[in-house]
């Protein structure tokens, strides 16, 4: 029962946000008090855990002439990501105090409706229920990029809206064949997972179902909608994209394919891991030559993507775990940059690296807590990217040598354009002149917040691992 | 007493976290205590564990565990080890780190309080990073450590902010370190896999059952990381430039305890690469070349601090020599010695160049004997230690030890000490040249006498270590299990000589500079000497071409890149970033070099060879064609393409809707006759 | 049909029509042939005299009709023939029916009996007709927006 | 009534259809189309009326009738329009009313 | 004629009373009571059919067939007018319009309960002629463009209709739907210019050229009239062919689902980048009865389940869309809409629920609908339909996105005027449906399913 108050929960929070907007700061304390009381829901699920590895189910036969049901369940892995998802909305809520002057009601209502949405796909195994959620999930976002963005944002929203939708089809048409093909008509990801198809035919909805992770995932060939939609979304807006909407593709891929196409994965597995290695290295090399900080952060997540793509294709218990630790740290990593980013530009009001530097002398709260992310995005040891992408790389020695050689050298190109970035706006002389003021109590304490999330994992990992193990050991493919 | 380990590196991170996190904001005064007092307590806490251990109590290395991550298939346990490697490169870390940050307390008066903070945590976390290298039994713990003195380096190394000097030199330093990383990442994750877990005394446990064809590989990698850290000859060419820094730095890091860290890893897997023999056998041909090479670079310096990088990097050949030959006892032996010598050197030469104006050229060290008495003496004496004065100094009695071990090291034993009999002259030249220099009667004895006890308290300790320090090398080599080694008559004799030959070569070449200035110019122009330059030219710029090509956002047009215009930013970044003679010759001309075809003079130039000739077109070629094409993110634009293929499409097929009745009735009367037409065909049974 | 004058058109019209009523009495339909002339070709046609005769059409707009059916009867003329080929060739053997005269009385049974809705439907259709005429052709100058 | 005088008929009916649209897509006055939608309309009478000779079934002439009456008041319509287009567009050419497209 | 068939009667007896009445009463008295009466017998009929909801059916011969789809048609097309009553804005010049909207409205029920080629025609032809009055209405124009063009091709159509239906009546001998069986070459030739003419009035791929010019140039519940009802009454019919005649079969569903495939793509790609709101619905109810097409021509078991449902989806979804526009003014493009949230939040909102319907996407109730759509295909492994439905509705997602966007976007002049009382009842009954149908769909799915099982 208490799921579907989880999920509820934003939705309704959303919509009082909306209603309540004008009065003073009202709307935004109520997006606060709904991620808060997520967040508390969270924690009562998890500690009162019955077995180990659900911690709650829920089932409600919504049209049952279809086979559709809301099948929500919620182990390690949602868990966790739902945490973050709370956690990233309330950064997001204060990183747009001063951000967001325009009807803030709508922004705020939109903001809980993303949150709300991400939370049902990670919670919702009922595969159209899944991709249900999958679209419901673009709309919000759609207008948060749209209205409050910067530069040409229709056109980079629309594009945005478009790629997803499309793919969303895809997930959609490839859900429908297979609960065709079941005995009695339904959904339900777990009576999928009994049926036994020929390996062809998994394959085939296998990639059905993976195009639309790719493109949410976005692996190169499918990135095109990512760098403008991070670039000119609000800061919040990039913190959403960046810190879930990937990791819903990361989630989806983790989740579904070793469960529902078992030999299917085993088949596409070495081109997932090619293709993986090839992103990983593009949107590295690409990073590097990027001016704008806020693009250069957008493309170190298409290589860090791409990365948890070789881990999950990989289907070694070490890559496994580093996929779903990379996935929790790229979410501290990527939302503290952009978080620091958005309030430099704010002050600024540029994010080109050549108009920009020293920090150091102007701000110094600001360059230390940069060079901490700075560190993180070149996964320095201590932060909990280096413990993802670390076991990562050795899931992939198991596997092939050669694309481990190209894993490691995403190591060093991390630190090409991690040091390029830090350069860019911590050292050197001041630049502008007139100084930026250093980080507010806010923001500041947001970044605490996840400046210790990256530090607990990364120096503790058995915390996050510990509750991640049952999750990773079913999407372990059982050889046949 | 092993119990105490762990507790050893926590002052150092504490005073790391007050100074950097704390929102409070401290005093000048506060903040030289809290860094000095976190930087001694290691120290001090070390003490005890050592003297438990000089009665021989820790022969046997006990394991101290701290904590354990399960993920599921193995148990990964963090832990340090109390054996005597452990104690004595700690002992040596701790007792210079203390010494380093007193004399920065002075050193550093000037900095304004913010840079000073950050100097200070910084610090701290290095010295913290450092002993958990030094202490760790687990590849996890070492890798932790070893990552953080790297990024510790990039940011006391870029210290002066405002310089794009320093920031250059950290990124090179950090690029390269981090190049070595991922080998040594790769060979200590390749380890792990045949182990299967991740503590030393289990891989090494389990180095006999790996076959031969796969231990290669490892022990190659991991060599090839610890080289790299400890700045042998592929990835030498960032410390020099690693001078950028402030002295202390460069004395703690760059000369006593980082680049050694490499050497510390390899004396801890010395099984290891006993058991891969043709491994070894590069690295000691790496560390004599090492050696050599750098000794002679140090000899034609005119910067005494580039100079005595070249000689951190020459002593560290030695240790690298004496572990490929199988002796990690005399190394750990040498590297103590060593650490205690090169910081007295660096902290002198510091105190010596602030008197002199604050120049850290070798020239305006004149005189600096009447100007700054005590810290010429104290250099004097670094000097000697280093070049291995005869019994007075601990140098010689290390030095000897490498040599011996040299020579009996089988079939390779003699040509090998003769290359490192000429490499400890080279020594001896460069180390006394400068103290000649120095010691030459100036007129202006005018500059104030600087530093108070601060300075005076580390320079007098480190040189009492560099004296005495030789008695105890014999118990040390014993201590780390090492069997000293006996030397015939002749071949002590002949070591003897060695640094007298090089105080007269020295002498003999401070008393007229300009046939030094001949010698120092054509040897100059060898190339060996422009690696530096040419990793600049091919991997670097190369590097960022392919990045500005990938992913630039502006539509800048390829052809141009190849602009002359284009290489004069790389040309004054060589010149600075590199001490070497070609940067400023070609630097100096000033001009910029307006045709395209200056280009391929420039190629010709720095080539020499055909082979380097070729080796830069092919990478130009392969740029402009291949890379090109992935002009700025070529995928998106081609999505962008087939969204306006859909407007063409769409309006193309507006023109088939005109408003005319005629033509709308034509449509009927189509639809008409194909279904007609079809159900003829269909019903024709 | 294809003829420029509006006129000779529409006596062309009538003699088809006349035409076409001859065959209904062959086929025994005396009735159905009957009412054609009156209605057909007595009502409509007369209707379209009445309109052509108010109306003076310019001899420009007869030369542009001219001018135009030159140019473009060949596709249209296509059009027809695909029509009519499927007709031509491919209508095989029809079962034998029992061909008799249908007598007007039974019309009126079917039409007053089954078809009574069908009559009563026929009725609104002409309310609609009616309906739209006299909304279209309202003569007081109220001016619809032009545009 | 033989089968074959049947077809021969209908080819005829099919014959007056294929005129009536011929003359819609020929002829651009808009008189002159409402003059070809009749006699594409007379097609079918003839078709019913065959149609219902052939099988003796009052239902032919039935279906004539209500062709008849459609076709009545399709032209009613028809004329009322041309005139209200005549005086709104000042010509009676069919293409004239074409600015709907796109 | 017994009691029981009067009774089946009552609805088609209501509004020809009532049409006869509002022709009446234009002359006499005001427009606001023409209207009146008007909506009253609207309502009235569909009264009498939910009334009769249980009474086993009562057909008249094969004309009027009263079973459940019938029904259905009936109570469809007197709301869906209704509805379209309400904004149905021909401005002062005449009072004649809501009688011409009953008409329309009992042609539909006519067609819709059609078992008979004579009720078939005449449903269609009771339809074409009052919306060839409907659509010159203002007398403007581009109105006298679009009906004259109406009429014309409605002519041509209904002759091939007629022609189709002559050709199969002397190979069968029979007129009603029951008695369509053979094989000849004549059958098979008169279903071809049956499918024609019936193809016509379904606005498919190739007969499809009226309805855009319709769109744009008749007044907005004209064109409403034109898209909902007579498509839904249409596509009834065929349902009932479907069952009831034994149509050649190559011909037959292939044909339908080229025709259908056809439109799909010709609708959503002409109104891809179209500006003006109107043309745009234009093209996507074209796209949109090719979804219905197909549906039709699948042959699936619960097809005829499905085409009922979509038809309930459908409707309101378009009239809330249409119904917007013709506040907007005649035309509206792109740039009028920009910023309507903030002065007509309702409207924008009712717009964007309705084009969210439309598109299919999960918040409203065409997601339900294309899931059928999908099904059905699934079930019968029409891959290739599959493929294009889905390349379709991927292209109809960005006309659509690009309109139910606008009103969020960018900000307009002008300040909020409050909309008229019906019209902002029918916004709010539109949007709440939809959202109906996409959160439960179950009602609606029960109510198809009853209505089919009433054979």
């Amino acid at each position: 029962m208490a799921l579907i108050a989880l999920l509820l929960l934003p939705l309704v929070g959303g919509v009082i946000a909306f209603v309540v907007a004008g009065r003073g700061e009202a709307e935004r304390w109520v997006s606060i008090a709904t991620f808060a009381l997520m967040l508390v829901m969270l924690f009562a699920i998890v500690a009162g855990a019955p077995d180990a590895r659900w911690y709650a189910r829920f089932e409600y036969p919504w049209v049952p002439s279809f086979g559709i049901s809301i099948d929500l369940a919620i182990d390690g892995l949602s868990a966790a990501l739902v945490g973050i998802a709370a956690v990233l909305g309330i950064i997001c809520v204060t990183a747009s105090w001063q951000e967001i002057r325009t009807d803030s009601g709508l922004f705020h209502a939109c903001l809980c409706w993303t949150v709300g949405a991400t939370v049902g796909v990670f919670i919702s195994f009922d595969l159209l229920i899944f991709a249900f959620f999958w679209e419901a999930m673009l709309i919000p976002s759609f207008t948060l990029i749209a209205v409050w963005g910067h530069g040409d944002k229709e056109g980079a929203a629309l594009k945005f809206l478009i790629f997803n939708a499309v793919a969303g089809f895809g997930l959609l048409a490839a859900a429908f064949a297979l609960a065709s093909m079941a005995d009695h008509m339904t959904f339900n990801a777990f009576e999928l997972a009994k049926m036994k198809l020929s390996t062809p035919v998994q394959v085939w909805m296998l990639l059905g179902f993976s195009l639309a992770f790719m493109v949410k995932l976005s692996v190169p060939p499918f990135h095109a909608w990512l760098p403008e939609a991070h670039t000119l979304a609000p800061t919040a807006g990039s913190i959403l994209l960046a810190g879930l909407l990937l990791k819903t593709g990361a989630y989806g891929l983790f989740r579904f394919s070793p469960m529902l196409f078992p030999d299917g994965a085993m088949v596409v597995a070495p081109y997932g891991i090619a293709l993986g290695a090839v992103g990983a290295l593009y949107g590295g090399l690409v990073a590097c030559g990027q001016n704008d900080a806020k693009r250069l952060v957008a493309y170190t997540s298409i290589a860090h993507m791409c990365i948890i793509l070789m881990g999950i294709c990989a289907g070694v218990q070490y890559a496994l775990a580093g996929a779903a630790v990379e996935m929790i740290a790229h979410s501290f990593s990527a939302s503290a940059l952009f978080l620091l980013i958005g309030a430099l530009y704010e002050r600024t009001n540029t994010r080109d690296l050549r108009e920009l530097g020293g920090l150091q002398q102007t701000a110094p709260r600001f360059a230390a807590a940069f060079s901490l992310f700075c560190a993180a995005l070149l996964a320095l040891p201590g932060t909990a990217n280096f413990a993802g992408e670390a076991l990562v790389v050795v899931g992939i020695f198991q596997v092939t040598w050669i694309f481990a050689l190209a894993a490691l050298s995403t190591l060093v190109i991390s630190v090409i354009y991690a040091t390029r970035l830090l350069k860019g706006l911590v050292f050197g002389v001041a630049r502008p002149t007139d100084g930026t003021r250093d980080l507010g109590p806010r923001e500041y304490g947001a970044v605490l917040v996840l400046a210790a999330g990256t530090l607990m994992v990364g120096l503790y990992p058995q915390s996050l691992i510990g509750l991640l193990e049952p999750a990773i050991k079913a999407a372990l493919p059982h050889l046949p | 007493m092993a119990a105490m380990l762990p507790f050893v590196p926590a002052p150092a991170l504490l005073g790391f976290l007050i100074l950097a996190l704390a929102p409070v904001t401290l005093s000048r005064g506060a903040i030289m205590t809290i860094g000095i007092v976190a930087g001694g307590l290691p120290a001090l806490l070390l003490a005890p564990v050592v003297m438990s251990c000089v009665g021989g109590g820790c022969d046997v290395p006990t394991i101290v565990p701290i904590l354990s991550i399960d993920v599921g298939a193995f148990v990964a346990q963090i832990a340090m080890s109390l054996d005597p490697l452990s104690v004595v490169a700690g002992i040596t870390v701790a007792l210079v780190g203390a010494l380093v940050l007193i004399y920065s307390g002075a050193y550093m008066a000037a900095e304004p309080v913010p840079d000073l903070r950050r100097y200070f945590a910084q610090m701290n976390l290095f010295l913290a990073g450092m002993l958990a290298v030094v202490l760790a039994a687990d590849a996890l713990l070492l890798f932790l450590g070893w990552e953080i003195i790297g990024l510790c380096s990039f940011m006391l190394i870029a210290y002066y902010a405002k310089l794009p000097k320093a920031i250059a030199a950290g990124r090179k330093a950090l690029v390269t370190t981090r190049v070595a990383d991922t080998f040594l990442l790769a060979g200590l994750m390749l380890l792990f896999l045949q182990a299967g877990t991740t503590r030393f005394d289990g891989m090494l446990a389990a180095v006999k059952q790996i076959d031969a064809w796969q231990l290669a590989p490892i022990a190659g990698l991991i060599a090839l990381g610890a080289l790299g850290k400890s700045a042998q000859i592929p990835f030498h060419t960032w410390l020099p430039s690693a001078m950028a820094g402030p002295t202390p730095v460069s004395a703690l890091l760059h000369s006593a305890t980082m680049v050694a860290a490499g050497v510390i890893l390899l004396v801890r897997l010395a099984p290891l690469f006993a058991a891969a023999p043709e491994i070894s056998a590069g690295v000691a041909a790496i560390g004599i070349a090492t050696a050599a090479l750098a000794a002679l670079a140090a000899v034609i310096q005119r910067d005494v601090k580039k100079m005595l990088a070249f000689s951190t990097m020459s002593q560290i050949g030695f240790m690298v020599l004496a572990l490929g030959v199988g002796a990690p006892a005399v190394a750990l032996a040498h590297f103590a010695i060593h650490a205690a010598f090169k910081s007295l050197l660096f902290l002198s030469a510091g105190v010596m160049s602030h008197a002199a104006g604050g120049s850290t050229a070798i020239a305006a060290l004149h005189g600096s004997r009447d100007r700054q008495p005590l810290a010429f003496w104290s250099f004097a004496i670094g000097a000697a230690s280093l070049a291995g004065l005869p019994v007075v100094t601990a140098g010689w009695y290390s030095k000897e030890a490498v040599l011996a071990a040299a020579l009996t090291s089988g079939a390779w034993g003699a040509p090998l000490w003769i290359l490192a009999a000429l490499a400890a002259v080279l020594t001896g030249t460069y180390a006394f040249r400068v103290v000649f220099i120095a010691a030459t009667a100036t007129g202006d004895i005018a500059a104030p006498p600087w530093g108070g006890l601060a300075t005076l308290v580390p320079l007098f300790a480190l040189a009492f270590v560099a004296v005495v320090g030789g008695l105890s090398v014999d118990a040390l080599i014993a201590f780390a299990g090492g069997a000293p080694h006996e030397l015939p008559v002749l071949a002590t004799l002949l070591g003897a000589a060695v640094p007298i030959l090089g105080a007269v070569l020295a002498r003999q070449l401070a008393g007229d500079p300009q046939a030094f200035a001949q010698i120092s110019a054509r040897l100059r122009h060898l190339r060996i000497f422009r690696v530096d330059t040419l990793y600049y030219l091919l991997l670097v710029r190369n590097f960022r071409r392919i990045t500005k090509v990938l992913g630039n956002a502006e539509a800048r047009e390829p052809h141009d890149l190849r602009k002359p215009a284009d290489l004069t930013p790389i040309i004054d970044v060589v010149e600075r970033v590199s001490d070497d003679p070609l940067g400023r010759v070609f630097g100096g001309t000033g001009e910029k070099p307006e045709s395209a075809d200056r280009d391929p003079d420039l190629v010709r130039f720095v080539g020499g060879d055909p082979l380097g000739r070729l080796l830069t077109r092919f990478a130009r070629v392969f740029v402009r064609d291949f890379v090109a094409r992935f002009y700025p993110d070529r995928i998106d634009q081609a999505w962008m393409h087939f969204a306006g293929t859909l407007g063409e499409i769409w309006a193309g097929a507006r023109r088939v809707q005109t408003g005319r009745l005629r033509d709308h009735s034509l449509g009927i009367a189509l639809g008409c006759a194909g279904l007609l037409l079809f159900a003829w065909g269909t019903s024709w049974r | 049909m294809t003829r420029p004058n509006a006129v000779h058109a529409l006596l062309y019209l009538v003699v088809t029509l006349l035409a076409l009523a001859v065959s209904f009495f062959a086929l025994g339909a005396a009735f159905a042939a009957v009412l054609l002339i009156m209605i057909y070709a007595g009502a409509i046609v007369v209707l379209f005299v009445f309109v052509v005769m108010t109306l003076p059409t310019a001899p420009e707009a007869m030369a542009r009709e001219r001018a135009a059916l030159n140019r473009a009867w060949p596709l249209p003329a296509i059009m027809s023939v695909l029509v009519i080929a499927p007709f031509l060739f491919g209508l095989g053997e029809v079962a034998p029916g029992i061909a008799a005269p249908v007598s007007a009385q039974a019309v009126g049974r079917l039409l007053f009996g089954p078809w009574a809705l069908a009559i009563e439907l026929a009725s609104l259709l002409l309310l609609a007709g009616l309906i739209g005429v006299r909304h279209i052709g309202r003569s007081d100058r109220v001016r619809g927006d032009r545009r | 009534m033989t089968s074959t005088a049947l077809t021969g008929i209908l080819i005829v009916a099919a014959g007056l259809f294929a005129i009536g649209l011929f003359g819609v897509l020929a002829r651009r006055g808009i008189l002159f189309q409402l003059v070809a939608l009749e006699v594409a309309l007379s097609g079918p009478a003839l078709g019913f009326i065959a149609a219902g000779a052939y099988h003796a079934d009052a239902q032919g002439q039935g279906m004539f009738i209500l062709t008849l009456t459609l076709a009545a008041a399709e032209v009613a319509v028809g004329l009322a329009l041309f005139l209200r287009i005549r005086r709104a567009a000042g010509s009676d050419d069919s293409d004239a009313i074409s600015r709907l497209k796109g | 004629m017994n009691a029981a068939q009067l009774a089946a009667l009552s609805p088609i007896a209501a509004l020809a009373c009532g049409a006869v009445l509002a022709m009446m009463l234009a002359p006499l008295a005001r427009a606001e009571i023409v209207r009146a009466a008007a909506a009253f017998s609207l309502a009235l009929a569909a009264m009498l059919v939910v009334l009769r909801a249980g009474v086993p059916p009562a057909s008249i011969g094969a004309l009027y067939v009263d079973d459940g789809p019938a029904r259905f048609g009936v109570a469809y097309a007197s709301l869906s007018a209704l509805a379209a009553l309400a904004f149905l804005r021909t401005g002062a010049v005449g009072k004649e319009a809501p009688s011409l909207l009953v008409l329309v409205a009992l042609g539909a029920a006519t067609l819709a309960a059609a078992g008979h080629a004579a009720t078939l025609f005449l449903g269609i032809e009771i339809i074409s002629l009052s919306l060839i009055a409907l659509f010159a209405f203002r007398l403007s124009r581009p109105g006298l463009e679009a009906s004259y063009k109406f009429l014309v091709m409605s002519g041509l159509a209904t002759a091939a209709l007629l022609l189709g239906v002559s050709l199969i009546f002397a190979e069968t001998g029979a007129l009603a739907f029951a008695g369509w069986r053979g094989h000849g070459a004549l059958f098979a030739l008169g279903t071809a210019l049956l499918l024609a003419g019936l193809a016509f009035k379904f606005s498919l791929a190739p007969f499809h050229m009226w309805t855009p010019d319709a769109f744009e140039g008749a007044p907005a519940g004209a064109a409403a009239l034109a898209g909902v009802v007579s498509k839904g009454a249409v596509a009834i019919a065929i349902l009932r062919l479907n069952g009831a005649a034994q149509l050649p079969e190559p011909l037959w569903s292939t044909g339908l689902a080229a025709l259908g495939a056809a439109s799909i793509l010709v609708g959503n790609l002409l109104a891809l980048r179209q500006p003006a709101l109107p043309r745009m619905l234009g093209y996507s109810t074209i796209a949109h009865s090719g979804y219905i097409a197909v549906l039709l021509a699948s042959g699936a078991p619960r097809a005829g389940e499905a085409v009922l449902f979509y038809l309930a989806i459908y409707a309101p979804a378009l009239i809330g869309a249409l119904c917007a526009s013709a506040l907007l003014g005649q035309a509206p493009t792109l740039p009028d809409l920009h910023g309507l949230v903030r002065r007509r939040p309702l409207e924008a909102a009712a717009l964007a629920l309705a084009l969210l319907s439309l598109a299919g996407l999960p918040a409203a109730g065409g997601f339900i609908a294309k899931l059928y759509l999908l099904r059905t295909l699934v079930e019968t492994s029409g891959w290739t339909l599959l493929g294009i439905v889905v390349a379709g509705s991927g292209l109809g997602f960005y006309y659509y996105a690009r309109f139910f966007t606008a009103p969020f976007i960018g900000s307009s002049s002008g300040e909020a005027e409050p909309l008229a009382l019906p019209d902002r009842a029918l916004l709010l009954l539109c949007a709440a449906l939809i959202v109906l149908f996409g959160v439960a769909p179950d009602i609606l799915i029960n109510i198809a399913t009853s209505a089919l099982s009433l054979r």
